[in-house]
Order: C-alpha cells, then structure tokens, then sequence
C-alpha cells in the first residue's frame, strides 16, 4: 500500500493560473464589433442555428437557405438601398446556448432581427432575451402553438395549420382507431394532447400513446403496445434518427407502412432521403410546402439553392420558411421605412401579401403566417406526392380552442 | 395485462439483454484485468456500425451481412489496440484519470463520424431474411432481434472455450488472479492486457454490426447503449463472464417488464433504482471472486 | 507475567473460493501476554490478523476478546474494543508530518464532526508526545512521514497503533525491509510493550523471534501446529519438516 | 537560468521572499479586478463571466471531493440541475403570478400545481432548497453507495447513470417540470426587474461574493483536521478504518459539501442565463465539469474556480468561430490534460515558480 498525500498547492499556483485567465479573458472581452449595426450602406441580421451538436443537420439547411434569401436581396439592391450583412452564431443544440448567443447577437453586435431557432426549447431559451431587448426573432419551424410573443414572428405552422389537417384527412379516408407515437419532448406531447382532444370530440378511437427517449433507438416495447392496440394508422411525432429505428423495426415486425400507414409530422424531403425511402415509402407528413409542389416561384427557388448547395439538396418546409422570413423582413422594413425592431414589427403584421415558393403568404395579427396545409405521400424517389390540401389558407391559431379553451393570444 | 404482450416483452428483454451483453463484455473483461474502464467504448460500436456500413455498400446483401461481422471486429479491435497503446497503457493504476482521457477519446471519435458520414444516421439495409418475422401464436419474433440473440450465444461459446481451453486464455486466467505472480512466471502481462481490451474492443464492434439491423448507425449510437453496459459491469462482478451475463438478462428483461407498466423514460430511471438497490444487497455483484489479492 | 484470558480464537475458517487460508485455527492469548505467531508462506498468519480485526469474515468460529464475540462488528467496532493492527506495508499517511499521522490515530473522539478543527488539541498533545518519545521520533516529529526511512516508517505505525491505545497489538512482520541494528531497536520496543499491553507478533525473521524472549505459535496451512517457548518450537521435528524445511 | 547558482543565493532568497508577497497580494487584487468587473465589461460579457464564475463554484467542489477525496463523480449535473430547477421553479412561479398556473403546465394538461411546487412560491423556502436540497441529495445518494464500499470507477459509472436518469426524468415529466425545454422566461428576481442592469450588476457581485466565500471556505475545511482525513480516506482507505475511524460519513459529508456548491452554482446560473433545461444536467455536461477541475488542477480550488472562467470564454470564442473545432478541442483537451497535466494548470504553474 503506498499511501501519499498530494502535495498543498502554494499559492503561487493560484497566481499564475488567474494570471492566465485574465489574459485569455482580455483578449476575448476585446473582441468589439468593427462595423456599426446599422451603418449608412449596410443593416447586420443574425443568423442563430445548431451549427453543431444532434441538430445541426436540420439547422445548417435553414441557415442555407437564409443565406441564399440575403444573397438574392444583396443582389438586387439590398433593403432600402443598404446591403444585409449576416453574422452567424451556433445555437449548439443547446438552449441555454441559443439564449447566450441571441444575447450577444443583440447586445454585442447589435444586429437588427435574428433569423432562427428550431427546437421549442431554443425558441423558449430565447424568447425572454428578445422581449428584454425588444428585438424582433423570426422563427421557421412548426412547433406545439401554446405562444405568442410580440417578439416573434411565427411562420412555421401552427397546430391547426399541420396536426389538424392531417387528422380531418385521415378521418376523411375512414380510419377511426389511431395510435400516437412521439419522441419524449415538448412538441409530441402538446400535439398528442391536441390530438386527443379532437379525437375525443369526433368520436375517433385513441389506441394508445408511446413516448421514447430524444434520440432513443430501441422501440421493442413500443411496437408490442402498437401490435396490442392494433391501430388503423399510427401519428409519428418522432424526432430524428428515432424515425429510421423505429420505421426498420416496424418492418422487421411486419408492419411496414403499407400495412399500417402512417402519418409523420417531423419527416421532410431531407430526412427521407437521407432515412432511406425504402423504409418510409408509402407513408404520409403533413406539411404547408413539398419540394414537389409545381409552381413557378418553388421551381426557381429549388434551383437557386440546389445550384449553391449541391444539385441533390433536399428542400423542406422549415428550408422555406427560413427563406421566406428574410423576405417578410425586408417587405417589413420598406413598408415601416425604417430598421427599428418596434416599428418593423408592427408593419410585419399586415404586409398584405409576400411572393414566396408556398405562394403568396401573410401574417396575421397575431404574428403567426396564414398558410395552406398539404397532405404528401412518399414515392419511391424520397419527393412526396401532394395527396390532399385544406384548400383555402388557414388562419393561425396559437392555442387550439378545444384544448386550451381558456387561453387566447394578445399581442 | 395480455399473456401477448408479456409473451412479446419477456423476448424483448432477452435480446436487449444480448445487444447489453455484447456492449459490456469488453468492458467486463477489461475491467477485471486491468481495472479500468473505457469510456470510448461506444464508439467501438459506433465504428463497428460503419464498417458494416461501409462493408455493405462494396458488398451487397445477404455476404455483406456476414462479411461485416469480421470487418467490424477486426475494425474495432484494431482501433482497441491503438487507445490501448497510445492511452491507456500510460494511465496504467490511474483508473479515474482513465475514464476521463478515454472520454476524450469519444468526443474526438464522435465528431470524426460527424464529419465523415454526416450527422443523419445511415442506413445498413438488412437482407430480406433478417427483415422477416416468425409468429408463434401471438408471439412475433423478428428474425434480427433472433439473429441478434443468435451472435451473442456464439460470441459467449466462443468466449468461454478460449477462455477455458486454450493458452491464451490460462494466460487471461492467470493474469487475472495474480498479475505479480503471472509476470514472475514470464507471462508479459502488457501483452495479455493488449489482447484483452482489443478483444473487447472487437466484441463491441460486432455489437454495433447487430445494432445497425435494428437501427440507424449515427454518431451517437454508441452513447444510447453504454450507460445500460455500465450498469451491466456494475451489477455483473469483478470481470466475471457468467457474472455479466446474468447480469445483462437481469437488466434487459427488468427494462422490457417495466415498459409494459410505464414509458420508456420511467423504465430507464426505474433501472438506475433497481442497479442502486441491487448493490445494496450484492455490492461486490453478482458473482465475486473472492482472492487473496490485497483490495486497492 | 500474563493475567487473564483477553482474546480467544476459536475454530476459525476462513475460506477463499475452496482455498482455506484459515481452517478451524485455534488459539489464546492472555492480558499482557506477547505472541510470536510463525509459519512459512501461506500459513494464514495474515489472514489471521485480518480475521481478528474484521477485514474478513470467517466462514465458521469466533473470536473473542475480554469475552465477546467480534466477529460480525465492524473495523470501527473492533478498534474502540481495544484492537490494533500494524500492517506489513507501512500504512502511513505520507503527506502529513509524523505528528500529525501520531496525533490522527491518538484522536479518541473519531466522529466526523470533531474533525472541523485545525492542529492537535491540546489535550491530546501529552499523549502524541509520549508515544512519539517511545518510538524514537520525538526529534523526527516534523518531518512529512513520507520523507521517514523505511525503518522510521515500520516505528510511525508502530506509534500509530499504540496511539490508538489499543489494548491488543498486533504487529505483522514489523521488521521487514530492517537492517539488523533496527531490527534489534524494534525488538527492544515490543518488549518494552509487554508491560502494558498484550501483542501478537507475526515475523519469520528467527533471529528476531528469538529476541523477543515470548512464547511461539507455529501455523502452517492454517492450522495451528506447535506450541512452546522458542527453543522448544526450533527443536521439534514437526516444526522442522513444514517450516524451516521449506525456508532451507 | 541554473548557471551562477552559487553567486545568487542571497539574491534568489531576496527575490522569493518578494515574490511571496506579491503572490499573497495576487488573489485579492484578482478579486477586486472582479469586483470592479461591472464598470469595464458590457452587460452582455457581465452576464456571461456571472454564469461562467457559477460553473467555476461548482468546479471548487470537484475539486474537494475528486482531487482531496479521490471521489471522481461524472454526475455534478444533477446536483447543479436540482438548485438550478429550485431557483427556477421559483421565479416561474413568481413570473406566474397569485394562484396562475405556470404557462407550461397549463398546455400540458395540468390543471392544478403539484404540491411539491407550492412551498416554491416564497423566496425563503426557495433559497433554502437551493443550498439544502443538493446538499441532502447528494449526502443521501452518496452514502447509499459508499456504505455499501462501493467507490471508485463503479462510483463514477453510478453517478453517470445518475446523471442520464435524472435528465430523462426531467424530460419525461413535461407537466411538472417544463420538459425538454426547461424553464425560461423569468421577467424578475425577488421582485427586482431582471431587465435592469443595476439588478443585473447587484446579481453579478452576489456571485463574485458566494465564489469568494465558497473559496474561503473550502480553504479552511482543507486545512482542518477534516481535509487531513478526507485526504486519507483517498489514500488509504483501510488505514484510517483500522485507526478506528469511519471513512464513509467523511467521504458523504465532502460529497455533500461538492452538491451544494453545484447547487448554487444552478441557482447562481439561472439567474444569470435566464433559463435551465434538461441539456445542461446531463452526462455530457456532467462529465464536462470535470474537465473544468481537470485544467485548473484538481488539488487547486483557485485553479478550478479559473479554468472554469477561461474554459467557457474559450468556448464562446472558439465556437462563434469555428463551431465543429470545439468538440476535437475539448476532446483533446480532456486527453492531454490528463496524460501529460495531471495537475493542471495550477500544478504546471507552480512547477514554473519553483524553479
């Protein structure tokens, strides 16, 4: 047995160490931003997504398509008569991340709005630095409603403008017994609590309801409660790399989704593609955009960003809607004729009409954009194949009135 | 509750016990020789999930399958035998410092597969054979998740002969007891320690193979798996195989019971409950080899 | 010189995985009496101090001291009864000074809450002292016990254990690694013990079992052989053939 | 450097006993250039060395129980988490208002608060919780484990698996403790704004204080009779065990000790961050903290307290720049510090100023 006590450290150690961090310190706090935000020929945005981390995948492609959206209004002339200049920040998949980087984008660099978010968590980190600073965020992706910040511009759908639609489509085509399956966070468990509610009031069956780990891979237990409950058709609000666990297994099982369909609300273009669409062939995602939609405005979008990003570049909905924001805010800043996030919000709120590759799309009052949902279904060639739409544009509605009766959104 | 589903849950449980088993016999067998523990273990996995992968894609179908499996192990017990040299060896009686370098070793590792395959897990296509299922009743059993249980006997007969019955396993046995005494008697106890972790290393590697028929190989595949194995290691007793095998069927067949009452989520904090009461009772594991080496 | 019966070790086994390394030993020991406990390698000599103060459980038997049963109590336990080993390794604390390893087994209150306090009390000073002047450290005192030599380290623990104010002493293999003029030094201090402790002393260094003047228990594959005054053990044939055969 | 020693003896005594004094002096100038922190750094740095001098609490505390106790926990995250949540669910409430459900809540379904909630709404009780709960958790937790003899790696893997059970269960329990997202959005602290920057500032020195006194404190408890066993219960287990003394309420305490601190520094982090979630508590961020200790030095509280400082602002700088470096950068940091530092920065100093 050899017993030693380290030796104490001497103070000296002490020293040279804080010695070490101020100078590292020193020379990080020095770093001040060169230009002014708002200069006499240019106007600095923030760009905040996971660069790294689980979600960067997902985020690097609303970042691209941001940047292209900027570079296209660069092009021609800028946003009233400045050029846009984008600072990047890595969120890191981490909200607290996501929080600190915001802040510095506002307070360091001072930019005039920020692109960004993806996750509920990023957007919830965020959402107290914006209404401190009174900036303005805008956010691309679907998410579970329950929110309405004057801060944010919402253009990704609302629960009534995705999870809705897809169940009066299911319940159009006669399936009445339906199992929800979600990854363990915010999104699925508010959208299956929606779920349930309207489920319950058109008189439709709930087969069960399964959660998994964020990221969680093993679905042995899920699909003995599925293959139980023996649904009409499953709602997928699994996240990730759970999807392709989950998806191989239920083959493995004997229940592909031509057997058992189902209907996916996290599976764009991207993540089938790079999935496999032998796995997921044949199943449904609601969303309000599909890189197959044939318009003029989506094809030269398609090919602007696959010309930058690689001639194979999926696009997606939240893609899109990232794309179609900087546009809002520079339809925004012209009709304010100003910069300032106060006034260019207040003008965001009726721009009566912005061009994008969806369509022509607008804000409501709330700050949530009115959009058409689409109902794909997954062909061989990992393009959906738009089965069904509501139709006409829905109205957003931030907190579903069955579920949450109590609540409305003042802004 | 249904007889179906208990029916189906009790299988379940036995092959995630095979997928723990797999993961933490390296770990076992190296913590019993050379007491530490390799953080970077998962991503043996993970590398061995890419590698069949990889193997795959120059090979297609049914051949590629049983072509990966000694890809994979010599892959990953390869890149074993370089942590072992490089790292590990130098930590030698540090078991703690260990644990942490060998954590840098799995950032590092992790971000290389990021950057190499893309952050979206890719997909290793089973052949059609091991997509099928078999019904018995109301039971239904995949083939992978049997092919899976299948390796792991095999690995474990394997495992056991070369551990009995040749030299190189009399070597491991005598190490093991005696590491003094072995060197003594001119055995190079460096070298046993080599073939062991890298032996481990590759077992993982095979784990990750099997792993890709039931889901995607991404970055992190290893993480998800590698707690469960550290608590099989825990439960299983000092570098025992029977030990860590009965240990892997307690806390595969624990976690699928448990699913049938509560979610997934619960199921994995009930587990940590279940390892905590467990050594509260048995805390030298479930089996222990008494010696008469000093203890520390 | 030895009063009445103080530790009874009674049919002893203790078993490692088929190995016994203690099979049904055993012995007495009276108030004040001194021991030499001797056998070749893997007589179970150690194992018979870690049986007497807890480290193992014996699978059959019991030890008693002053009457009771202490097998079954924890080390703790075993230690406020008045039990005190010196193990063969020096099990010293080498970043503290000899004081303070002193003054660290001298505590008699050993809760931790007595512990958020800096020094020696100075009650417990006196007594540091006087066991620091027995060993011979007193003018070694300050120094970090891991800069001691190898024989100052075997006194600390020694010191250690007396520190303790353990009734019992038990000494395994005090000498090793002891050049001959420490070895007698160390001889000198255990006799000097016998005045007011009783002490168990496990060596096979026969030059120093016979220093120390005390009766012999001879073991060999933990079982009790022989016992009887040195000459006695050396002489007998037995003793000769298990013993001194297989260290010849 | 070494040619002429014999000339320079009484010069190189002269020159140490100088450089001791300017060492004695170093940490308190250190300290008020703290302090003095407010009046040259933008609201936005303040805010972010507040919640780095928060982690670098937490760091001191490794450094009491795996550099002084050998008890090398990968689960600090949990201990963190519990004040941070505590310090939350407080705020949240406040942010709520009288007898309003806390917005998450409502849209996940729950129509009255838990009781465990309640005794959050006074600011006594959450303060309290915020050094007492990790405290007792952790003394719980540990002695569960250690009274059993169980140590070492198997601690570590135990503490881990800790560590991922206690974020799944964050996640998993949406209704009661805001999920995935965890809690954010808190307007204001004890009733103060949290938007004004004179809170702000007040926020920033209270943490500057409880650092201050954390290291103060850790100091004494090190150089007691306390620090000597605990330092022998890493080394020598058994010794102290047949001295008669019980190693396991000295090991629990320190680990108590260690909880605390991590406590506090959530608390002091939420504060400072504005939000906490399950993403900071759990094995990755666990197993990170380390590190923090790791680089500073493990047997140094100052080192800890420092590295935790410096790490984190490289991490800010590194990864605004170069966001996929950061991950092989703390890889390799985590491997070299060990292999080739084992002291960290504070023993690599202090091997210069021997010298």
């Amino acid at each position: 047995m050899a017993f030693r006590f380290r030796q104490k450290f001497k103070r000296s150690s002490a020293v040279w160490t804080a010695a070490a961090l101020l100078a590292i310190s020193a020379c990080s706090g020095g770093e001040e931003s060169e230009t002014a935000a708002i200069s006499e020929d240019a106007v600095k945005v923030g760009i905040l997504q996971s660069l790294t981390g689980t979600m960067a995948i997902s985020e690097i492609t609303v970042k691209n398509a941001t940047e292209l959206a900027i570079e296209q209004i660069n092009d021609n002339g800028g946003v009233l008569g400045r050029e846009i200049v984008a600072v990047v920040e890595d969120g890191a998949s981490e909200p607290a991340t996501f929080a600190q980087k915001a802040q510095k984008l506002i307070e360091d660099e001072e930019v005039a709005t920020v692109f960004g978010g993806w996750t509920s968590a990023s957007r919830k980190a965020m959402l107290p630095v914006f209404e401190r600073t009174q900036n303005l965020l805008w956010y691309p992706v679907q998410f579970e409603g329950n929110e309405c910040s004057p801060n944010i511009m919402y253009s990704g759908a609302q629960p009534n403008q995705q999870i809705l639609p897809a169940l009066g489509w299911a319940e159009e085509e006669g399936y009445e017994s339906y199992f929800l399956v979600g990854s363990d966070y915010v999104f699925p468990r508010t959208a299956n609590l929606i779920l349930k509610k309207h489920l319950e009031d058109r008189g439709l069956e709930l087969a069960g309801e399964a959660y998994v780990p964020l990221g969680g891979t093993d679905f042995s237990g899920v699909i003995s409660r599925i293959r139980s409950a023996d649904p009409d058709i499953i709602f997928n609000t699994l996240n990730g790399d759970s999807n392709v666990a989950f998806f191989k297994q239920m083959q493995a099982a004997g229940m592909p989704p031509s057997e058992l369909p189902v209907m996916s609300f996290s599976i764009g273009e991207q993540e089938a593609q790079a999935m496999g669409t032998e796995l997921v062939e044949g199943s449904y995602a609601t969303w309000n955009y599909f890189q197959s939609m044939p318009d003029e405005a989506n094809q030269s979008f398609v090919g602007a960003y696959q010309e930058a990003y690689g001639e194979d570049a999926a696009i997606t909905d939240p893609m899109v809607h990232g794309y179609l924001n900087v546009y809002a805010w520079k339809a925004a800043v012209e009709k304010a004729g100003s910069f300032d996030p106060a006034e260019v919000r207040e003008a965001a709120r009726d721009l009566g009409g912005i061009p994008t590759p969806m369509g022509e799309v607008n804000f409501a009052p709330n700050g949530s954009l009115v959009q058409t949902a689409y109902v794909g279904k997954l062909g061989s060639d990992g393009q959906f194949e738009i089965v069904s739409d509501s139709g006409t544009p829905i109205d957003p509605q931030p907190y579903d009135p069955l579920a949450f009766p109590d609540q409305s959104c003042e802004v | 509750m249904d007889a179906a589903l208990l029916l189906n849950q009790l299988f379940n449980g036995i092959s995630v016990a095979s997928i723990y088993l797999l993961a933490a016999l390296g770990l076992a067998l190296s913590f019993g020789l050379m007491r530490v523990i390799n953080m970077a273990h998962g991503e043996m996995l993970m590398l061995g999930g890419y590698l069949a992968y990889l193997t795959l894609i120059w090979v297609p179908g049914a051949p590629g399958i049983l072509l990966a499996i000694p890809v994979a192990f010599v892959g990953a017990a390869a890149m074993g035998a370089l942590i072992q040299l490089s790292l590990i060896r130098r930590l030698m009686n540090r078991p703690l410092d260990t644990l942490l370098a060998t954590w840098g070793v799995s950032l590092i590792l992790q971000q290389a597969a990021r950057d190499i395959f893309g952050a979206i897990g890719v997909e290793v296509r089973a052949p059609d054979w091991l997509n099928d299922s078999l019904q018995f009743g109301a039971v239904v059993i995949p083939s992978a998740r049997l092919f899976i249980i299948l390796v792991t006997i095999l690995v474990l007969g394997a495992l056991a002969l070369l551990i009995r019955r040749t030299r190189i396993g009399l070597t491991v046995r005598a190490v093991n007891q005696d590491r003094m005494m072995a060197g003594a008697t001119g055995i190079d106890a460096g070298r046993v320690d080599l073939v062991v972790f890298a032996l481990g290393t590759g077992i993982a590697g095979l784990a990750g193979v099997v792993l890709a028929l039931l889901g995607p190989v991404t970055p992190s595949v290893g993480q998800s798996y590698i707690v469960p194995a550290f608590l099989v290691v825990i439960m299983g007793g000092l570098g025992s195989v029977l030990g860590t095998t009965v240990a892997a069927l307690l806390l595969g067949l624990f976690s699928a019971l448990a699913q049938t009452v509560v979610d997934v989520s619960a199921a994995q904090m009930l587990l940590l409950l279940f390892v905590i009461i467990f050594i509260q009772v048995r805390p030298q594991g479930v089996i222990s080899i008494r010696s008469r080496a000093l203890d520390e | 010189m030895s009063g009445p019966l103080l530790l009874a070790v009674d049919g002893i086994t203790v078993d490692f995985d088929g190995f016994k390394a203690l099979d049904t030993f055993s012995m007495t020991l009276d108030k004040g009496e001194t021991r030499v406990v001797i056998g070749p390698n893997g007589a179970g000599k150690s194992t018979l101090c870690d049986a007497i103060i807890g480290r193992v459980r014996p699978a059959a038997g019991r030890v008693l001291f002053r009457g009771e049963d202490l097998t079954g109590l924890s080390e703790q336990a075993i230690v406020e009864r008045g039990i005190c080993r010196k193990f063969q390794a020096p099990g010293i604390l080498a970043g503290i000074t000899a004081r303070e390893n002193v003054a660290l087994a001298a505590r008699r209150d050993r809760s931790w809450w007595q512990a958020f306090g800096k020094g020696i009390p100075a009650e417990e000073q006196a007594s540091v002292d006087a066991v620091l002047e027995r060993v011979g450290l007193a003018d070694r005192a300050e120094v970090k016990a891991g800069e001691l030599a190898h024989g100052e380290k075997q006194w600390l623990e020694i010191g250690m254990v007396l520190a303790t104010g353990a009734e019992l002493v038990l000494l395994d293999e005090p000498t090793a690694g002891m050049g001959p003029a420490e070895t007698s030094r160390t001889a000198e201090l255990i006799r000097d013990l016998g005045d007011t402790r009783s002490v168990i002393v496990i060596d096979h260094d026969m030059s120093f079992v016979e220093q120390l003047a005390a009766p012999v228990t001879v073991m060999h594959q933990g079982r009790f052989l022989k016992q009887g005054s040195v000459e006695a053990v050396r002489a007998d044939p037995e003793v000769i053939s298990v013993y001194l055969g297989h260290s010849a | 450097m070494s040619d002429a020693v014999t000339s320079q003896v009484p010069a190189a005594d002269g020159d140490r006993a100088w450089r001791r004094r300017a060492m004695a002096l170093l940490p308190w100038l250190l300290l008020a250039l703290g302090a003095a922190a407010p009046f040259y750094l933008s609201g936005y740095n303040l805010s972010l060395l507040g919640r780095f001098m928060a982690f670098g609490i937490l760091a001191m505390g490794i450094v009491l129980i795996w550099g002084h106790g050998g008890i090398l926990s990968l689960g600090q995250g949990v201990f963190f988490g519990i004040g941070a949540y505590a310090m939350a669910m407080h705020m949240k409430l406040a942010a709520a208002g009288d007898g309003q459900l806390p917005d998450f809540m409502m849209w996940s379904g729950r129509e009255a608060l838990p009781w465990w909630w309640e005794p959050f709404a006074s600011p006594v009780f959450a303060i309290l919780a915020v050094f007492l709960l990790p405290a007792l958790l952790a003394a719980l937790f540990s002695w569960l484990v250690f009274y059993r003899r169980v140590s070492g790696v198997y601690f570590a893997l135990i503490t881990q698996a800790l560590a991922l059970a206690f974020a799944t269960l964050l996640i998993s329990r949406q209704d009661v403790t805001g999920g995935f997202n965890g809690l954010t959005n808190f307007p204001s602290l004890f009733g103060l704004s949290l938007a004004d920057q004179t809170v702000r500032d007040g926020l920033y020195w209270t943490t500057l204080a409880l650092a201050a006194l954390g290291y103060a404190g850790l100091r004494w408890l090190l150089a007691t009779r306390f620090g000597n066993l605990l330092r022998a219960a890493r080394d020598a287990e058994n010794r102290i065990r047949f001295l008669g003394y019980n190693p396991v309420p000295f090991k629990v305490v320190a680990f108590a000790i260690a909880g605390m601190l991590a406590g506090v520094g959530g608390a002091l982090f939420t504060m400072h961050a504005g939000n906490i979630s399950p993403a900071l508590v759990g094995v990755v961020p666990s197993i990170e903290m380390v590190i923090w200790a790791a680089v500073g030095g493990r047997y140094s509280l100052a080192g800890a307290l420092v590295a935790a400082v410096a790490l984190n602002i490289l991490r800010d700088s590194v990864s605004s720049a170069f966001p996929e470096l950061w991950l092989y950068l703390i890889g390799l940091v985590f491997i070299l510090t060990v292999t080739l530092l084992p002291n960290g920065v504070a023993g690599l100093a202090r091997r210069v100023s021997r010298r």
